[in-house]
Formats: structure tokens, C-alpha cells, sequence
């Protein structure tokens, strides 16, 4: 399998960047001519009304969509069509906006299933579920329980998640994420139909995420609190074109995003 | 070189010297094909308005020839046992809304699919039981169809058209006609079409779903009919008919499992295209590449377009 | 009270990672096997090992197979009658070319040529799903089947059109052919079913397993976390058709003792789909379920009138069967979608808290 | 209470498999098992086949209190033509210890082959099955008296020629076998590639796929465009009536299409209706009610209701073949007590009897089937007899006789049995060697 390793790239440096990027689904252009980057350990805000094409912009960094223009580097190696899986052995990792769980598994195995592509016993001892197999299966046991610990999601472990509230099976979702242990994770309106106390919660995760592992986290989130409190730098995306770009601060001051927001101009 | 030859060149070269053969081999596929799409008319009615992958579509055909000959065998005139028949598949397409569909409602497809087979089962074992196994003939000519054929002379051959075939194919076209007329127009079709785009939404706009079952298992009630009355006047009536329904899935992946002009486009390719197929490039193979050339037509198009002919796009989102 | 597993507290993972953390499991599993091994071969009489156990088995590792594709991977197949006859004229062929080798070994390679046919025939499945697929999966029947019965080759050109199985020993025993006795038969049976049901279940408890069933609950999310697609589901097709095979090879070489194609067609794929479904979609005790369910209920049905003493012609009872499995098939999915398998599940924890309701 | 109703329902299943032998214990009498197949596709040729065997069996009980004072147990157990049901069935009769097995499905015989000399059950497939099963000295245990399928075949052959004027007129005539792509139908194509060298007369081969019984057009067009001047139509249940009248919507002469005695049924020319007259199928049997055995069948049982037989089914051509049937087990098992001595035989005393089968003329007359059907003999090494058989000819309701008895090419055939035989033994490593003695014919 040919992972996009790639240079290490060190704190404050570019992780990945996104140079004048277009997608369109027949007519409709969902995203067009936008640039921006991700620097390595920062938390990164993609906000806009909705449609702005966000999704479709996350969609794009971990290779579900191909742009038709324009191309994305990521950890200084550039690609223009990239697979998804790919993209995750690249070490990009993702939530979704409605929630992606498999549904018929446990949380517990939820988060295993994360750890697949971590994992590579071969099949014959996988058969046998002895050796490597059984001892691979323990190891990486480990890291989910570390991570089980961390979203204190201990007693629901053996329950599909499935029957789950959806407050848990959220965190469920950025525990398979987590579970991968990306250099890049996407968060897909990680608060949405939360009520304020789920909301802090998840807030609090997403920072010790960032600072516990390091990892650097891009997310889309429609709460302008939350994105504020969070983030380091936000990129405003309206009907697919890139309105504003900078701290949570110079965005606060900026006409362009609060037109967009409150609908002048068209 | 010679196996080339035989595949590229002899068949067109055998066409053109008998071109009677190719008109009765065209006139043939589409016959068949015909009656194929009749059958898949049956599968995208119900699967359109329920999205029930309808297994028993074939059983039903049996099942409704059986007992229209029954009625007729017991002394009922044609017509009456016809308008008998009419009703007793009412009652089937009723029974099956209120004992089947209505408590396995929001079930996944393939839970519907099982229930199918079991309806399957259960048709074969009552038709069994109140008519027995033994074949019975089709009752064609007092139903007022024509016998005999139209032969006509052709480049030193001669062409025959069975008049029943050609009543096979001016009914299906009705058929099919009536229905397109009935989705199109009547307040039930556009009903059924809401149900089909969603089930929630029409529910939200106040369209019963049972209402809809009925008319919509009903009507694949009555195609079966047709078709049971068409093929078993071509052999006779008997359980083995059931085989032939299975030839209407290739057609179904070839139109689409939503689309009704798909259904019929699509048999009459499948049709013509195995004929064709098993007629000219058969004894190369060894013969009886029929029971398979359908499904690998409909698999290698299947490939490029994986919603059929005529079926929507399935786009993914996420 | 029967069924606790209050203070079988698990130390270490592996341990909590078993595939049966429970006591009570692992004796149940004990007294099972203790049954099949040992009761059933000197209490049952040749009707019930030949005519019931047998073919029993043998369907159960059947359904196993498609279990492993369609409950677990999400994929529907209608193929199974087909790749079991893969098996079965592959172990046929391999023991005429190399009589020398012992059958054993060949029947468990036939499973490797249903394997490598079923690869090719699941490489549509990246591109076609639900009941498409399984239309297409019947391409694969019609043409295996139409090889069976065309290509003399498979059949080494033998005048009657069918296999017929030679008789071969273990340990200079027969357990093949007809001088085979119906315990060996059994017993040959018994071995390859148990200990392949025990490799399944380690598969599905492992990654693997958990890949599976991440591409059936959505496949666009286990893409995304880094699960091949193709991949998976092919090592799917060629697990389930391994499976198969096997299960086809047992069919003719330690049943049916011969042969025909039609023993292959279509009608077998659904027979096991029936078990599969009805046993419980994602679940190898429920493949046993189904397989007794639907193999087994009808013969139970057609002896209950003679005991009864009930003057009712073998052609009726029949007809009756039909009826009843057709309307027990659409009344088990009504009280319990999730198949036999889930019944199961509530009877335990029903043992659970047993005296009380809950 | 989800679960105990599964709990009850094993038990219950449990109860009544295990409750499987007590009825195994068969009461004195000679027990006679009917694998039957009056469901499913091919019901339409299993009822009246199994309707004319047990009511010539219950005729006997009910007219001379059974076979030589000792009742015959009749039983029947439906496969519906399903080798699955069949082997079922098979191991269920198994254990009441059964005297002969008549399987009736190539299917389900094929696998009793092999078991037949283990569980020392004789076999009698009556002209089906494994044509080699005609060499006694390799198959001690199987009978397929009066004809085999290659016998079928080369009767039609000597018909053809027959009416070509000479066999050696058949050369360069080209003939067609349209047969149901399955073991069974592909029986007699060796004999007939056999005959096709000897006569050179070219041989042209339709199978018709089993799916495609009813589907039939494009071989039918093949027909048509070979023009192939004798058809010979090796075809079961719903396949036949669809030739037959595949083959009127082409116009073929339908004397030059000729069935073998499987596509003799009533239903399957009836369907074609006047399209049929002339049709010729195959038969060893004669149809109609005005033979004694018949008639007593009517007097003794159907009239007293003791059948399920519809009155005006009795006579029809595969309900008289059932009789036939059932005659040749009983002058079986008449045989048997006379070779063994015994009244209460086995199923060994049943295959010496069988063995030492010779039904001649005067033996007909006596059991009230004179002319009913050709004497037939069966031996030792012979176990068929390769006997006549005659065309019935539908002349558009029902069937007459067509010609005269046709000695089938006897010469031909019995080389190809013996060969095949061997071939069989030897690709069934291990197969055994004739150990039972012979008993001279009677």
C-alpha cells in the first residue's frame, strides 16, 4: 500500500494547503477558486452559511471528491486525485456531519475498526486468532481502552452504538477518528443538535485533542461562540468562494462575512 | 483464424443467405422478449411503489393461470372465470397488504425480499393443493384468442406468425399503455409516483400506503395474469412456468427496478438478444448459452451503468 | 440464575477478548459437541445421521459461507448453489487426476477453486449493490451450472452426465463411497464443519471480521478510515465461496454419493439464503438455526401425521408443508426480523434474570 | 415465552425424529415402498405412473388377498423429483427393510446405484435410469426391464429406416435428437453416434435447457433451418408438449417426430391438440381399460373407491405403464417365493427373483394382460431384456397403436451396455465384484 508520508513537518509549518481548488456537480458550482492552508498543531475554523460548500470543501481534502481544478498538498506532497483511503493512511482522519458510525457494531468495535489500517497480522494467523493475530488485537486494545478513558465513554463499550443517544454516538464517531491517530482531523459540525452542556463537553475534547495528541484539527462549525473560543484561524466560505480569511478576531470585524451572514448583496 | 472467421463472419454470412430464418429469429426474441417484460412489469410495479424486491412475481403467474383454467374446469364459462379470477387476485394483492407488508412496514428490503419467498412457497403449496400438480391446458381459444398462424413467403423461405404471439404483443403494449395512461393521469398514479419518490413524504401528504399496496400488487396481480394466459397458451399450464420468471431479472437490471419503459425495452433486448445469440453463435459454445447470455449482457452494461436503462441516478452523498 | 456472568471478572484482555468470555458458553459449546461426537453416532439410527445430520452439517457450513458474505460483508448473493458445485466438481476432477491423495485433503481444496470463482464473479460488487448485485450474482449461477451440464470435461465425459464418487479411505478406512459406513461419514463430516465454524468465528471476532462489517453498515465511512473496498469485499467473495465449496465437495462426496447438475441450480442458492436470512443475517449459531429450521422442519412435518396416526396422502402433507413453511418463513420475520439468532440472544438473557420477568 | 415456544418446537422436533424407527417395524406382509412425485414440474407424468402402481398392488390384496397369500404393504413417499427428498425417502423405507425400490427420477436412481448392493435393496428403475445397469454381471442389484433408453433409440432407428426402406437408406438422411439438457436426456446419444457411424446417417443434437423447457423457439428454429428428416424426442413433463408444439408452428411432418416413451404422456400431446395428430411416441405398454388386469383394477378397487385415481384417467398411457410396473414386481416377488421357497421374502430372495424373471405369453394371459404388453425375459448378466416396444401414435384425443412390435438392434446395443458397465466400475475405484450366485431362469 503507498501511504503519502511524506517529509515530517513540525509545529507551525504548513500541513496541508489548498491552492485555488474548484468543484462543480454538473451546473452547480459547490466550490470555486479557493486557496487557503492548515498549519501544523493549530485548530482551523471552515465557517459560512449553509451551502457554502464546506463540506464539500472536507469532501475534497480527504479525497471523497476530486476537483475538477486546482490541487491539495498535504504534508508537502501534492495531489490532485487522491483516494479516501489514501487520504487516511496519510493520516487524515474525519467526522461527519451526520453521524457515520457502523451502526451495527459496538462502540467498542467502533473504535477497533479504526485502528485497521494500523493493524497487520496476516490472515492465516487471523484465522487462527493466536500469535500475532491475538497479540496485534491486544496491543491496539490498549490504545482504544487509553482513548475509551479519554472520551469517558467506558460503560458503554459493549453497546451497539446503534441504540446510542446521539450526544454519545458523536463521541463515539471522534473516537474512531482519534483512533487512527491523524496528523489532520476534519470535524464535521462536531456540535450540531447539542444541547449547551454536550456542547462544552465536546468543546473540551476537540482542545485536548489539539493539545494531548497534538494533532491538528480542522472543523466546520455553525456555533460563532464555539468556533471563536476554539479556534486559532478561520476561513469563511460563502456560495463556494472564499470570503475571509484570518484570526477569530479580524473575522469578527469583517463586512464581507457579516453581509454573507446576514444575506446583503443578493 | 477459423474460429475467428466462425464468430465474426459466418453468422452475418448465415443471415443474409436465409433472411426468412433472421425475420422468424427477430419475429421470435421479440416474443419472448415481450413476455419477459411482462413478467419484469410485474417486479417494478411493486418494487416502484414499495420498493419490495417481489420474488413471488412469478409464482403469481402460475398461480393466476391455474386458477383461471381451475375455474373454467369446474364448469365456469371463460369470461365469468376470467372476471373470477380478476377478483381472486384482488384478494391475493389484499391478503398479501394486510397478513404480508402492513406488519413488516419500515423492514429492510431484504426482510421484504424473505417474505416474498415465503409467499412463493405458500402459492405453490395451495395451488398444489386445490388444483393439483398435473399440467392443464390453457383455455386460449374460449377466451376468444386467435389459433393458428399468418405464414408468409419470404427470399425462398417462408415466415410464420403465431396469432396468438401477435395477440401476446398488441395486449402488452395495451397493457402497458393503460398503466403509463394511469400513472400519468389518474390521482392513484401520481399517488403511487409521490410513494415511490418517498414513502415519509407521501405519508406527510396524507396518502394511505396500504391503498396504494393493494392497487399497486393488484395490478402486478393482473399482468401476471396476461402473462400466465400468453405463455401458457404457447405450452401449457403447469408449475414449471414459475422457471421462466427468473429470465425477467436480467431484464430488470437491464431497465432499471423502477423504470417501466425500462421493463419493456429491456425485455424485448434481452429477448432478441438471446435468440439472436443462441440461434447464430450458440453451437459454438455447445448450445444452451441462452439460460446465461442474458445475465451477462445485462452484467457487462450493468458495469458501465450501475442503475440500469431508465433507473435514477443513485448519487452518494455523505 | 442459570446464566450469570456476575463475578467472571476478566484480568486481562486477551482473556475479555475471547470469542466466548462466558463460562456457561464454553460448557454449553462443551455439551454440544460432547452430543455430536458422541451420543448422536451410537444412539442414532442410520436414518438420523444419514438423512438428518449429515445433510444438516452440511447446509449449516453452507450457510456459514453465505453468512460470512452477506450477514457480515452486506453483500447478497445468489450464487451459493453454483459455488458449491465449483467445490464439488473441482474435489471430483482432483480425486480422479490424483487418486493417491487422500480425499480429505482434496475436499478441502476444492475450496480454493470456489474461492478463486468467487473472486472473479464478486468483482462487480465495487461497482453494484443490493439486488443488483444479487441479479448478478445469478449470472454466475446460470453460467457455472450451464458449464456443469454442457462441458463434458467437468464430468470426465462419462456417459451417464453426473459425478459419481469412487470410494476412498482414511486410515484404511472408507469414508467415501458407498461402502463408507454413515458414522464415518459423519464423523469426516463433524470434523470439517466444527473446525471450520471455529475458524469463522475467530475471522469475524478479528480485524478482519470488523472490517466486514464496517463496509456493510456503511461502506463510504470505512472507506474513509482507511478500509479498501475492493479488497475487502473480494476477501469476502473468496472466504464465502471457500466455504461453500467445501460444503459442496461434502455434499456429493459424503451425502449424496452422486451427482447430477441440477443438484447445483438456482433453487439450492435459495434453500441456503433462506437459512441464512432466517437464521439471523451476522451470525454463524444462527446459520445452525436456519439450517435446522429450514431443512429440518419440513421432514418433522411430513413424519407428524403417520404418528399421529392422521390417514393423509404423502402428496397432501406435501402440499401442506409448503403452505406452512411459506407462512412460518413470512411469521418469523414478523415476530423477529432479526432471525433465529436474535431469539436466541432474548432466551439467554430471558436465563439471565430467570425466575424473574426482568 | 418467545423462547419457549422454540424450546417447545424443539422438543417436539426432537421427539418425533427420534420417534422415526418405531415405525419402522413393518407388520408381516411384503413391504412395497413408492417413491412418488405427484408435486412439483413434473407431477404431471409422477400421479398417474404412481396412480396405476399402487392400484394394481391393492387390486392384488384386494383380489387374492396379496401375493401368495402374504399381503403387500404399499407405501408411498413423495420426492416431488427432487433427489434431495428422494435420498430422504430412501433412508426413511431403508429401515423398514423393503423387498424392491422403484425411484423413479434418473436423479435419485443414480445415487442408489452404489448404495443398492450395501444395503442389499434391489433397484427396479423400469426402462430409466443407467443403461449400463442392464449388465447383471456388474450391477447384480439394479433392473431396468423391458428396454433401455439405447433400446428406445435404436427401435426408432429400425422405425426410420423402416420406413425409408432399409436401414441402409438412412445413410446420409440426417436425424435429430431433441433432449432435456439433464443425464436423462443425454442417455442415448452414445448409442446413437454409435448407429450414426454404422448407417452413416447424420446425427443433430437440441438439447433443451432445463430452465427452457417451455422456452423452446430457438431450437425449434434450429430444426428448422437443419431440417433434419427424423426427430427423435427424448423430453420430460413440460418440455414435451412445448416440441410438440414448437414443431406444428413449423410445419414438421409430425409421423417423422417420434418420442421415447417418456414423452408419451396424455398431457403432453393433448395441449397441441389436433396440431399433435400423428404424433408417434414409444410405448411398452398398452393403453386403454379393455384388458382384464384393468378391468379388475376398476372392478376391485376404483369403483370400491379404494384409489385416488379419477375414473376416466384409468387406461391412459403412463397410468397403464404404472401397472406394468407393478406387474413386474409382482412376478418378481411370485418369483422370488419360488426360487426362495419362502412366503415372507427379502430384498435378496427379491433380486433372485427378479433375476429368474420370464413373463411369456402364456404367463400374460394368465395374470389378464394378454397383450397388454410384450413377454419379456430378464437374466443373470441380462437384467433388462432388451425387449420389444411400439409406436402409439395420438390421432388428436387419445392415444392408438402406430405399428406393430419393434425388436430393438439388440446387437448393437448390448456391446455398448457391457463397455459402458466396465467404464463404470472402473472409474468407481473399489467398485465390487459379482459375488451372488445365479439362479437358472425359470
Amino acid at each position: 500500500m503507498r501511504a503519502p508520508g511524506g517529509p515530517e513537518v513540525s509545529v507551525g509549518d504548513v500541513l496541508l494547503s489548498v491552492d485555488d481548488v474548484s468543484l462543480s456537480f454538473g451546473g452547480v458550482k459547490a466550490v470555486s477558486n479557493v486557496s487557503f492552508d492548515i498549519h501544523k498543531g493549530e485548530i482551523r475554523a471552515i465557517i459560512g452559511p449553509n451551502g457554502a460548500g464546506k463540506t464539500s470543501m472536507l469532501n475534497i481534502i480527504n479525497g471523497f471528491y476530486h476537483p475538477q481544478h486546482g490541487h491539495i498538498t498535504f504534508k508537502g506532497k501534492t495531489r490532485t486525485r487522491m483516494q479516501p483511503h489514501e487520504a487516511a493512511y496519510g493520516g487524515i482522519a474525519r467526522t461527519f456531519q451526520n453521524v457515520a458510525l457502523f451502526r451495527g457494531m459496538t462502540a467498542l468495535d467502533n473504535i477497533m475498526a479504526g485502528r485497521s489500517l494500523k493493524m497487520h497480522s496476516n490472515f492465516f494467523w487471523q484465522l487462527l486468532r493466536h500469535g500475532p493475530a491475538m497479540h496485534e488485537e491486544v496491543e491496539h486494545r490498549h490504545r482504544v481502552e487509553e482513548i475509551i478513558d479519554f472520551l469517558k465513554i467506558q460503560e458503554i463499550r459493549r453497546v451497539p452504538v446503534g441504540r446510542l443517544p446521539y450526544g454519545l454516538q458523536k463521541r463515539v464517531e471522534l473516537g474512531r477518528a482519534l483512533a487512527m491517530e491523524p496528523d489532520l482531523l476534519l470535524l464535521d459540525e462536531p456540535m450540531a443538535g447539542m444541547n449547551l452542556e454536550e456542547k462544552e463537553d465536546m468543546s473540551r475534547f476537540v482542545l485536548d485533542v489539539n493539545d494531548h495528541y497534538g494533532t491538528t484539527i480542522a472543523l466546520i462549525e455553525h456555533d460563532m461562540g464555539v468556533v471563536m473560543d476554539l479556534s486559532d484561524r478561520v476561513v469563511v466560505l460563502d456560495h463556494g468562494i472564499k470570503i475571509a480569511d484570518g484570526t477569530p478576531n479580524e473575522i469578527k470585524g469583517n463586512q464581507a462575512v457579516i453581509d454573507a451572514y446576514l444575506g446583503v448583496a443578493h | 483464424m477459423h474460429l475467428i472467421y466462425q464468430i465474426f463472419v459466418d453468422p452475418f454470412v448465415q443471415m443474409g443467405s436465409a433472411p426468412d430464418l433472421l425475420v422468424q429469429t427477430l419475429w421470435e426474441g421479440l416474443v419472448a422478449g415481450v413476455l419477459y417484460s411482462l413478467i419484469a412489469l410485474g417486479f417494478v410495479l411493486i418494487f416502484k411503489a414499495s420498493g419490495v424486491f417481489n420474488f413471488a412475481q412469478g409464482i403469481m403467474v402460475v398461480f393466476a393461470a391455474l386458477t383461471l383454467v381451475g375455474f373454467y374446469e369446474h364448469g365456469v364459462p371463460a369470461y365469468l372465470a376470467l372476471a373470477l379470477t380478476i377478483a381472486v387476485m384482488f384478494g391475493l394483492a389484499f391478503a398479501v397488504e394486510r397478513l404480508m407488508l402492513r406488519p413488516l412496514v419500515n423492514q429492510p428490503d431484504i426482510i421484504l425480499f424473505m417474505a416474498t419467498f415465503g409467499l412463493t412457497y405458500f402459492l405453490i403449496g395451495f395451488g398444489e393443493l386445490v388444483f393439483g400438480g398435473d399440467p392443464k391446458v390453457m383455455i386460449a381459444s374460449q377466451l376468444g384468442l386467435p389459433k393458428g398462424a399468418v405464414e408468409f413467403k419470404m427470399a425462398g423461405g417462408f415466415v410464420s406468425l403465431q396469432k396468438i404471439d401477435i395477440a401476446a404483443a398488441i395486449i402488452a403494449s395495451v397493457m402497458v399503455a393503460a398503466l403509463a395512461v394511469f400513472f400519468q393521469k389518474t390521482r392513484v398514479g401520481r399517488a403511487l409516483r409521490a410513494v415511490a419518490d418517498s414513502h415519509k413524504a407521501a405519508l406527510s401528504v396524507g396518502i394511505s400506503l396500504e391503498y396504494i399496496w393493494v392497487i399497486v400488487w393488484f395490478a402486478a396481480g393482473l399482468v401476471a395474469l396476461a402473462t400466465g394466459i400468453m405463455w401458457g397458451a404457447r405450452s401449457e399450464v403447469s408449475f414449471a412456468l414459475e422457471i421462466i420468471a427468473l429470465k425477467a431479472l436480467p431484464v430488470l437490471i437491464l431497465g432499471g427496478f423502477t423504470s417501466i419503459p425500462g421493463a419493456i425495452i429491456g425485455g424485448v433486448i434481452i429477448g432478441v438478444g438471446e435468440k439472436i445469440g443462441e440461434f447464430y453463435w450458440g453451437p459454438l459454445l455447445g448450445s444452451g448459452i441462452e439460460t446465461w447470455l442474458a445475465y451477462v449482457i445485462a452484467l457487462v452494461f450493468l458495469l458501465f451503468r450501475p442503475q440500469g436503462l431508465f433507473g435514477e441516478r443513485i448519487i452518494e452523498r455523505i | 440464575m442459570f446464566y450469570r456472568e456476575v463475578g467472571q471478572y476478566k484480568t486481562n484482555y486477551s482473556a475479555d477478548m475471547s470469542v466466548m468470555p462466558l463460562l456457561q458458553d464454553r460448557v454449553g459449546i462443551g455439551i454440544i459437541l460432547f452430543i455430536a461426537v458422541v451420543i448422536i453416532p451410537s444412539f442414532g439410527n442410520a436414518f438420523f445421521i444419514q438423512a438428518i445430520m449429515i445433510p444438516f452439517l452440511v447446509f449449516s457450513l453452507a450457510a456459514i459461507g453465505l453468512n460470512l458474505l452477506t450477514g457480515y460483508t452486506g453483500l447478497l448473493s445468489l450464487g451459493t448453489g453454483a459455488f458449491m458445485g465449483v467445490g464439488a466438481y473441482a474435489c471430483y476432477k482432483l480425486t480422479t487426476y490424483f487418486p493417491g491423495v487422500n480425499i480429505l485433503i482434496w475436499i478441502v481444496a476444492s475450496g480454493f477453486f470456489s474461492a478463486a470463482v468467487g473472486v472473479v464473479f464478486g468483482l462487480p460488487s465495487l461497482r453494484i449493490k443490493g439486488f443488483y448485485l444479487a441479479v448478478a450474482t445469478l449470472a454466475a449461477q446460470f453460467f457455472l451450472s450451464w458449464c456443469f451440464i454442457r462441458q463434458p470435461w467437468f464430468y470426465n465425459y462419462n456417459a451417464s452426465g453426473a459425478i459419481e464418487v469412487p470410494t476412498r479411505t482414511l486410515f484404511g478406512i472408507p469414508i467415501t463411497g458407498a461402502t463408507a459406513s454413515d458414522t464415518a461419514r459423519y464423523y469426516v463430516v463433524l470434523g470439517v464443519v466444527v473446525a471450520m465454524t471455529w475458524l469463522a468465528s475467530n475471522l469475524v471476532h478479528g480485524r478482519i471480521g470488523r472490517m466486514w462489517m464496517a463496509v456493510r453498515d456503511m461502506d463510504l465511512a470505512a472507506e474513509l478510515i482507511g478500509i479498501r473496498l475492493l479488497r475487502t469485499k473480494l476477501l469476502a467473495f473468496a472466504v464465502s465461496s471457500f466455504y461453500c465449496g467445501v460444503a459442496g465437495a461434502l455434499l456429493v462426496f459424503q451425502w449424496y454419493g452422486s451427482a447430477e447438475p441440477a443438484v447445483f441450480d438456482v433453487n439450492l442458492s435459495f434453500f441456503i439464503l433462506f437459512m441464512v436470512i432466517i437464521g439471523g443475517l451476522g451470525s454463524l449459531t444462527g446459520s445452525y438455526l436456519g439450517a435446522a429450521l429450514i431443512f429440518i422442519l419440513p421432514i418433522v412435518l411430513r413424519y407428524i401425521p403417520p404418528h399421529l396416526g392422521i390417514p393423509i396422502r404423502p402428496a397432501t402433507v406435501d402440499h401442506i408443508q409448503y403452505m406452512i413453511i411459506g407462512a412460518l418463513i413470512v411469521l418469523f420475520l414478523i415476530v423477529e426480523p432479526n432471525g433465529l439468532a436474535r431469539l436466541w440472544q432474548i432466551g439467554k438473557q430471558k436465563l439471565r434474570v430467570w425466575p424473574f420477568p426482568y | 415465552m418467545r423462547l419457549h415456544r422454540v424450546l417447545l418446537g424443539t422438543a417436539i422436533a426432537a421427539a418425533t425424529l427420534l420417534a422415526v424407527p418405531l415405525t419402522a417395524s413393518a407388520a408381516d406382509g411384503i413391504y412395497v415402498p413408492l417413491l412418488s412425485y405427484r408435486t412439483g414440474p413434473f407431477a404431471g407424468s409422477g400421479a398417474p405412473i404412481v396412480n396405476g402402481m399402487s392400484d394394481y398392488l391393492n387390486m392384488l390384496n384386494e383380489r387374492d388377498g396379496g401375493i401368495g397369500g402374504v399381503k403387500i404393504i404399499v407405501e408411498e413417499c413423495e420426492t416431488g423429483y427432487d433427489t434431495k427428498k428422494g435420498l430422504e425417502c430412501y433412508e426413511q423405507v431403508k429401515a423398514k427393510n423393503p423387498v424392491v425400490l422403484n425411484p423413479y427420477s434418473t436423479g435419485i436412481t443414480l445415487p442408489l446405484i452404489p448404495k443398492a448392493a450395501i444395503d442389499k435393496i434391489p433397484i427396479l428403475s423400469m426402462a430409466y435410469g443407467l443403461s449400463a445397469s442392464a449388465d447383471g454381471t456388474t450391477f447384480p442389484w439394479i433392473f431396468n426391464p423391458p428396454a433401455t433408453y439405447w433400446d428406445g433409440a435404436s427401435m426408432f432407428i429400425r422405425y426410420a429406416g423402416g420406413k425409408e426402406g432399409g436401414l441402409e437408406r438412412l445413410k446420409g438422411k440426417k436425424i435429430g435428437l431433441v433432449y432435456l439438457d439433464a443425464p436423462y436426456g443425454k442417455e442415448p446419444i452414445p448409442l446413437l453416434e454409435a448407429l450414426a457411424k454404422d448407417y452413416g446417417f447424420e446425427l443433430k443434437l437440441y438439447p433443451v435447457p432445463a430452465a427452457e423447457m417451455q422456452n423452446q423457439s430457438s431450437q425449434w428454429l434450429n430444426i428448422r433451418r437443419d431440417r433434419p428428416d427424423w426427430i427423435y424426442l427424448q423430453g420430460f413433463g413440460a418440455m414435451n408438449p412445448t416440441a410438440i408444439k414448437e414443431a406444428a408452428k413449423i410445419n414438421y411432418p409430425m409421423d417423422h417426430l417420434i418420442g421415447n416413451w417418456w414423452a408419451g404422456n396424455d398431457d403432453d400431446a393433448r395441449p397441441a391438440g389436433d396440431g399433435a395428430k400423428g404424433y408417434l411416441s414409444l410405448d411398452f405398454n398398452q393403453v386403454g381399460t379393455n384388458y382384464k388386469v384393468i378391468q379388475d383394477i376398476l372392478k376391485y378397487v376404483v369403483d370400491k373407491g379404494k384409489s385416488q385415481t379419477p375414473k376416466d384417467r384409468v387406461g391412459e398411457n403412463l397410468y397403464n405403464r404404472g401397472v406394468l410396473n407393478s406387474i413386474i414386481i409382482a412376478e418378481g416377488i411370485r418369483n422370488a417365493q419360488k426360487v426362495s421357497g419362502k412366503k415372507q421374502i427379502t430384498g435378496e430372495d427379491m433380486r433372485r427373483g427378479l433375476e429368474t424373471l420370464n413373463i411369456n405369453e402364456a404367463r400374460l394371459k394368465e395374470i389378464g394382460a394378454d397383450g397388454f404388453a410384450a413377454p419379456m425375459k430378464v437374466a443373470c448378466d441380462d437384467h433388462n431384456g432388451h425387449n420389444a416396444a411400439y409406436m402409439a401414435k395420438w390421432d388428436g384425443t387419445k392415444w392408438v397403436k402406430g405399428s406393430d412390435w419393434i425388436e430393438p438392434l439388440k446387437s448393437k446395443v448390448r456391446p455398448l451396455i457391457e463397455s459402458a458397465a466396465k467404464d463404470y466400475a472402473g472409474a468407481n475405484a473399489g467398485w465390487p465384484k459379482r459375488t451372488e450366485p445365479c439362479d437358472k431362469s425359470s
